[in-house]
């Protein structure tokens, strides 16, 4: 058991500051949605980026000599968790924390000197597809299979799901060999003749999905990660906290719009905050909110620390996806018809937060990680599905 | 016995197997193929002639309005009888016509209870099609509904109508509005409210449709402005809509809660078979895991014990003609429980149930898409007095527990 | 799946006047315990087992050719549910309903004409010894083993949490032969050498349980309930729908008093039942014990119908197990300290619930049933561990 | 390195795995044998007698008093120190002197911050096992604690003291109470309370043992008929008292959390070790049962929630000195994860949970006797401001909601 005592105190002032500073630029950049269009998504929100790029968080995963700022998950959680409060449209997740923490770890060096300068810049775009049609990472249920031909690597197959997928200058893509156990990662450039990326409208309007069905599309044998194995269980658990983090965001923003709904609407002649139903719903709220935000914070911590994150990570994505439900659920509920009105926030962080919960591994695969730890002496070592 | 032909029209007091099979043949006969498909990407205009088209499709069989009494074009059949003609609709598919629904439920009641001879002959308008709405929340009277302010001034032989209506379902596919209004601003917060019947093509009214989170427009902002009721149009007395309204609708609440337990029994049966079919690697399904099945039982418990209340509250909506404070019971499980389980039915089916499919329509309350049908829980959470004022009342009129000092 | 309109109203007029006498007879000799000693558990309220006696109760479940009422589980269920109100010790759950149906549906004329009188009029009281040390009924998990030997049966091992068993004039023992599957149920008369009781303490001070340590007991080879395994079933279903009766009698008690308590208790100048905290939680409450009431009927009646009872059994322990403890617990904290207090009646219900859920197979057990049911298209015949 | 004999003090700062190490040596040649029997069947004078022994092995190495600063006779010790060492008394199944809790915490902290000399004088008492109780709750103030009623009016060197107090843990074991009394009843509820130092052998003082759903009496009511208080026995200014007892306890809470957080951790290890030694049939146990295991792992998040928010409120704490209302957070979630996760417990062990073993004494707040400790999770929830109070504290306090009306 990774007892209390292992976890460094934070430190807390740079933190702090460093919030600020992304809580301050996406306040300026990311909320210029107009009226939102119902039957699509919504587009990469283009002044936010930008200037995530320009602050440097899109290369936070990216050593110094390839251009990146060579910090770590506590950095990322900060800057999640604003994202997902925002609303941000940015391929942070997708190209920041997936894409350059693959080639970081599962590519060569050839790989890494060819991505990830334009990863960390902004330059390029970057994205993963690791599920199948079912929208899971299991590699039996992947649909797409690798075989060698020639020299070369010949891709077959639909993979679904994948986050900022359509316009990415480069995707890794998941596919199964023949007679092998497990996955690897192919590096897909835009631009691959074979591969054609088909949207799918996700209720989350501010995450942008796409399948992509790839026929007889021809690699190089670099194609292929060759450390993917070694890169699989930390993308895992890099994803379970960049994601729990951006449903902490989520579910923060809807705690202090219900707070201030609360105080301003009146119904029989008193501010709905005052009667104890809602009044303790949102007290309620409030400590899952602070206790997923500290569980998300130990998270990172231990996976910057590389000591006890397994078990860390899995108590993060379980408690924080939960209560991000919670959360932005009940939000609604305060505010009544208006919440659930189009046009406001209120069901938008919902839909987000229960993005966040579902993707690539849900709160019952942390929590089963969980229990295999505590009851069986062992977890897997990833939540990923497999 | 030689195997029947779906027949024509249905008689209350059949023998209920028989009742039973004869509408299976008339539903397998009936129900239109793709509908589903068709109202994808219908057209208001579309949505609504299916609608009409439907109900005649019901009227013709005698099954539109199975609850009315007989002297008003109802069907004349038992309680008993209208659960089991629900069950086997629902169970067939079989598209039912939502647009009028509170015609048929709602309006029809307070006309049958309530209205004049001149008023009841809507009753036959709507067995031809005629869609109401209701006009009753406003935006600062959502759930504190008795502080309405939407004025109605006696003028002569009309009512002059100023105020905005919200969350008034289907008001742009409709030609009336039940509308509640208040004529005596002096009178306590209950006491000053009138019943009107609203023409809504009367100059004055203006609608704005509301976009919900569902994607959808099912509701629409209505503006009053120097709108002319006549006085004809009131329904009952002067100042005495709040007491109608609460009843009428509470009767009505229970009564719809028999399609709404049979849907939601049907969505189980759906979630079953779809967790049957959801892999979740190493050769297992959804099916295969016991948390999944202990929250799915759990669930259908609560659905079995909605359909027990409903009609334990029906036989006394039969017997005294008031369902009393306990429809709230109704409500507050059904909608929770369909929050419960439709959360748990896109959690099982992971991000498939994500994406989401154009369905401008819906003649259901649920649409089978998990994660719409979750957002659309918090309508039934929200609307028609909030689940907290379901718990107030229950609290205060039911357990006798003390108000909370004004 | 049972629908809506498969089962017949009920004849709530009967039902509410048999209630009301059983009640004001329970009212009249139950709650007469006095100071009550902590480290015992209390003795059988002898007047209102003379009453039930009196009255018929016992012998709800015997035909009357055999001295009994000839009902059914309809007007078990009333009985059930007014001892839990009036957390009334009285022999009826072990005696009238188990040991009954045991000998009823197990037994052979013989054993009726010997036993089935005197248990319907109260002269004798039956108890069942159906689960092993580990409180399970699973036949593999039973301690006690059968043998022949010389045209006896022989007994020995251990029963663990026998209801009422130290002084019942028989006790019907589950045990296991060697080689076949499943278990027997043998009679074993009070007096039968060999036969240890020692009482186990329970929780539930109104339930008086012991083990059975069987060292050599020689019986008839006639001692074997010839149809056991046709009794098992109903035998767990009968079990189920009792208990839960009997915990939605405590728990409409436990409401019933914490109603009462909050429109008396005040605290910040008012009665704590106008806040909507606790107006609320006694809504809920409400609710919970409305729903768990009929499902208890419903399948009281699907039983004596003999139509879909499987189901409707389990929808009922399910959901009344579980609203029985939340309602009792609930209470307590309406009732604050007090009713922690070893005097009030407030958390001997919650014992008294907490038993009826655990005992003879638990809500877990009931909903795994029902998923059976729904998922696989079948459920285990019994919801007895097995 | 050669392996260290236990040490017979620890000292503060010391190397933390060096610490660790240390404790565990030494806890493994000072933590008695078979103590769980002896006490379970022990006397009042017994489990007095083992308490101040305990207490006293404890302080001769150092350890009794770890939070207190150094100056009063404490341990000095950093919190993180503090931290492993309860950590480690904990997993060793040392047993604490439970009598000695509120004379350590509460009280002791109270006379730091607001003791005169000579009533600081109590702190060296307390080291030798000096028994205090709290008198704060009264029959008709529970959650609302201003309203309590016992008066003390000052008659020259005296005060005169007469009132019920009830919910005092321990008192018939205790010679010294802190006791919150009315001494100005014109002022509003909150303003008129002094806090006193009141010696239980005094005249007038009469006790009377609560038996608890438990079956043991850890609670006394007590009657104060006409008991004269010295003025020198007051603490702070007269009417100071309600301040004084909000601050103390609130801080004290959150440090008595790391306990908790500790045992409940061991706890939930232990439900685990169980599971896999209970059996389901077909060689199954408990620990294979997706359900549970989904349920454990649940509560395992809350326990880790738990800590990390008890050291988040306690770094606030170490620097300024006060917690503020955030402790509200730790109280309801420590209440309730013990609730939920000894009901888990229970339901994972079936009946064996459920049969009772006489337990008249313990020295933490959970036995292991999952049905036991699950009815005491009640106490948590209610005791101490009900969880009731705690969320309207956060929602008005943290979050800046209304009041309501009064």
């Amino acid at each position: 058991m990774t007892t209390l005592t292992q976890i460094e105190p934070a430190q807390d002032d740079i933190r702090e500051e460093f919030r600020a500073s992304v809580r301050g630029v996406l306040r300026d950049t990311a909320p210029v949605h107009g009226p939102r269009a119902v039957w699509s998504a919504e587009s990469v929100d283009a002044d936010a980026f930008r200037q995530a790029a320009d602050l440097g968080w899109l290369g936070l995963l990216v050593t110094e000599r390839w251009g990146g700022a060579g910090a770590g998950m506590q950095e990322v959680v900060v800057v999640a968790e604003e994202l997902g409060a925002h609303l941000a449209v940015v391929p942070f997740l997708s190209s920041a924390v997936l894409t350059c923490t693959a080639l970081a770890i599962g590519g060569d060096a050839a790989m890494g000197a060819r991505w990830l300068p334009g990863l960390a810049s902004g330059q390029l775009r970057g994205a993963v597809a690791l599920t199948g049609p079912a929208g899971r990472t299991d590699p039996e249920l992947l649909d797409v299979r690798a075989r060698e031909e020639g020299g070369q690597t010949v891709l077959d197959g639909k993979a679904g799901f994948v986050l900022d997928g359509a316009d990415a200058d480069l995707v890794l893509v998941a596919a199964r060999r023949t007679g092998r156990p497990g996955a690897d990662l192919y590096a897909v450039p835009r631009g691959t003749p074979g591969v054609e990326a088909a949207p799918q409208l996700c209720v989350d309007r501010t995450r942008r999905l796409c399948t992509l069905v790839l026929n007889d599309v021809r690699l190089d044998a670099s194609a292929r990660l060759p450390y993917t194995s070694e890169a699989w269980p930390v993308l895992a658990d890099r994803a379970a906290v960049a994601l729990a983090a951006d449903a902490v965001g989520a579910a923060r923003r809807a705690l202090d719009m219900a707070v201030e709904y609360a105080k301003q609407r009146e119904q029989f002649g008193r501010p709905i905050g005052s009667f104890q139903a809602i009044k303790h719903k949102l007290a309620d709220m409030y400590l899952l909110v602070r206790g997923a935000s500290l569980a998300v914070e130990a998270a990172a911590a231990a996976l910057d620390e590389g000591r006890g994150a397994r078990r860390l990570v899995s108590l993060a994505g379980a408690y924080a996806g939960d209560a991000a439900a919670k959360v932005t659920g009940d939000a609604i509920q305060v505010h009544g018809g208006i919440g659930y009105t189009w046009e406001h926030d209120c069901h938008r962080l919902f839909k987000r937060a229960t993005f966040d919960e579902v993707y690539l591994g849900d709160p019952s695969a942390h929590r089963e990680r969980v229990a295999g730890l505590l009851l069986d002496g062992q977890g897997p070592s990833t939540v990923f599905h497999q | 016995m030689t195997e029947p032909s779906a027949p024509t029209r249905f008689a209350p007091a059949t023998d209920p197997d028989r009742l039973r099979y004869d509408l299976r043949a008339w539903l397998a006969a009936n129900t239109p193929a793709d509908w589903h498909e068709e109202l994808r990407t219908a057209t208001k205009e579309r949505f609504r002639a299916f609608n009409i088209d439907q109900a005649r499709k019901l009227r013709a069989a005698g099954l539109l309005a199975t609850h009315w009494p007989a002297e008003h074009g109802g069907g004349g059949f038992s309680f008993r009888e209208q659960l089991l003609i629900q069950e086997e609709l629902v169970r067939a598919d079989f598209p039912q016509p939502r647009l009028l629904e509170i015609s048929l439920a709602h309006i029809a009641a307070t006309l049958i209870a309530h209205g004049t001879e001149e008023q009841r002959a809507h009753l036959a308008a709507i067995l031809d099609g005629e869609i109401w709405c209701q006009g009753f929340s406003e935006p600062d009277a959502g759930s504190d509904l008795a502080s309405l302010r939407t004025r109605a001034e006696r003028r002569g032989d009309v009512y002059l109508v100023n105020g905005q209506k919200v969350w008034s379902s289907y008001a742009d596919q409709a030609s009336w509005c039940l509308l509640l209004a208040r004529t005596d601003p002096a009178a306590p917060k209950h006491r000053g409210l009138s019943l009107f019947m609203l023409e809504l093509d009367s100059p004055g009214v203006e609608l704005r449709p509301i976009r919900q989170a569902t994607g959808t427009e099912e509701f629409c902002e209505l503006f009053l402005t120097g709108v002319e009721i006549p006085v004809a149009h009131r329904l009952g007395e002067e100042n005495t809509g709040w007491r109608m309204a609460q009843t009428t609708l509470a009767a009505e609440r229970v009564f719809n809660t028999l399609e709404l337990q049979a849907r939601l029994a049907v969505a189980a049966e759906e979630i079953a078979a779809q967790a049957r079919a959801t892999p979740l690697g190493g050769g297992r399904t959804a099916a295969d895991d016991t948390s999944f099945r202990q929250d799915l039982a759990a669930r259908v418990a609560e659905i079995e014990v909605l359909g027990l209340l409903g009609q334990h509250l029906a036989r006394g909506v039969e017997r005294t003609g008031e369902v009393g404070v306990e429809g709230s019971l109704v409500k507050l499980l059904y909608s929770e429980t369909l929050q419960k389980l439709t959360g748990l039915a896109l959690r099982m089916r992971g991000m498939p149930a994500l994406v989401d499919q154009r369905r401008e329509f819906a003649t259901s309350w649920t649409s089978g898409h998990w994660m719409i049908d979750h957002l659309k829980s918090w309508n039934w959470t929200i609307a028609a007095g909030s689940n907290e004022i379901q718990r107030t009342l229950i609290g205060e009129r039911v357990l006798g527990l003390p108000r909370e000092p004004q």
